[in-house]
């Protein structure tokens, strides 16, 4: 399905995007963040399992089994420090 | 209720004043202002900019005052946020909560404040002596929000 | 520090700012105003009067300033009670407190305010349609100073 | 001992005094509350054990056991409520 997926903060900089348009193969959160792992490098690096990131499907932050659905807004971001 | 996310600065008192004006109803107002310091984790910051992630931003903080709301009883709400680069001693955020009696509006305005730590879409980018740098997250913010219990 | 028992009005935004002005350490600043309301204990209320203890007054309220910096690090507090005639809506007490970070600054302003609802030697006098009436003390007011522990 | 008492609010209006000086024929805060009930009439009354009251020694609040000194100022007024 389409997504439109943008990055925020540190891993907006590291992964050098701030917003992409892709096509997910899979249908949960844990898919998309798989397939976007698979592109290696930073991608690999930063979205590692142990590494602390959030998502956000159409605003709202969610857990990784969480379903996708046509056109959803998705955000990846570090831990939040505002206030 | 009045929730801002802006670059501007924004004025205690004219906040506050605007909260009780015209109304005697209520009996205590809580407020808090964050300020940017000029030291954090052992640097000298020499200025700071924060990023958020607008739509969510504004949604985010509306989900944080209704809950809030849901809580305790409340007359109103203020919640302003800015963005973009503050130098040290600038206001970064401001809280102000208005009730009936103040042990809710002491409550409902630190518990804003402690879930919008770990909930709103903010990221403070520091300048210090060795560069820039993206603040951590703190475990003592996420042991903030987890004392006012699970609600998701 | 700054403490003041005072017929006149005071500004919150004033107060704070005159804290954080000129420096840069401040991370967090928790205030609080208290409020004379048109309403109290099912009848309206069209004035009320404030009467205190001068000499003890101050004593008292420096002393609950000192036992909450000796509780908590706290950079600067301001603490100002109104004496006489006051009407609904008007100013009663402001309390403010600057700290580093924000659970000492919100816990030491809440403390202060808990503190002076039992200790402080203030007493309320109400113009109701039933005619004059002094304030009874709050047993929830007790309940909420007992909470910081005992202390003396 | 001479002490100078003060009374406020609820408590100065009912005993119609804002301040007198006395003699204490005894030693401690007790003492001096029994001498005033035995003025009858409102002291009795106001003063009476089952009555919330409270008792300041040279302004800070004391127990009843407190000790007494020459000179000292002694207040007695009715439970705060001010802020």
């Amino acid at each position: 399905m389409k997504l439109r997926v943008l990055y925020f903060a540190r891993l907006r900089e590291r992964l050098g995007c701030a917003e992409e348009t892709l096509d997910c193969a899979g249908s949960t959160v844990a898919d998309l963040v798989a397939q976007l792992q698979a592109r290696g490098g930073m991608w690999a690096e930063e979205l590692a399992a142990d590494q602390a990131y959030r998502v956000a499907v159409n605003q709202d932050i969610v857990a990784l089994d969480a379903a996708l659905s046509e056109n959803a807004e998705v955000a990846i971001f570090p831990p939040v420090t505002g206030g | 209720m009045k929730i801002m996310v802006q670059s501007a600065a924004f004025e205690l008192g004219a906040e506050v004043d605007a909260m009780r004006r015209g109304r005697s109803d209520i009996g205590a107002i809580a407020s808090f202002v964050g300020l940017a310091r000029d030291m954090n984790d052992g640097s000298d910051v020499a200025a700071m900019t924060l990023e958020h992630y607008p739509g969510m931003t504004e949604k985010a903080l509306a989900a944080l005052v209704e809950e809030a709301q849901s809580r305790w009883t409340l007359l109103d709400v203020t919640l302003i946020h800015r963005v973009g680069r503050l130098l040290p001693g600038d206001p970064i955020v401001l809280v102000a909560v208005a009730g009936s009696h103040r042990g809710e509006a002491f409550a409902a305005c630190e518990f804003i404040m402690d879930y919008l730590k770990t909930r709103a879409p903010f990221w403070k980018k520091e300048e210090t002596p060795e560069g820039e740098r993206w603040v951590e997250a703190r475990a003592s913010d996420d042991a903030a929000a987890m004392r006012w219990g699970k609600n998701d």
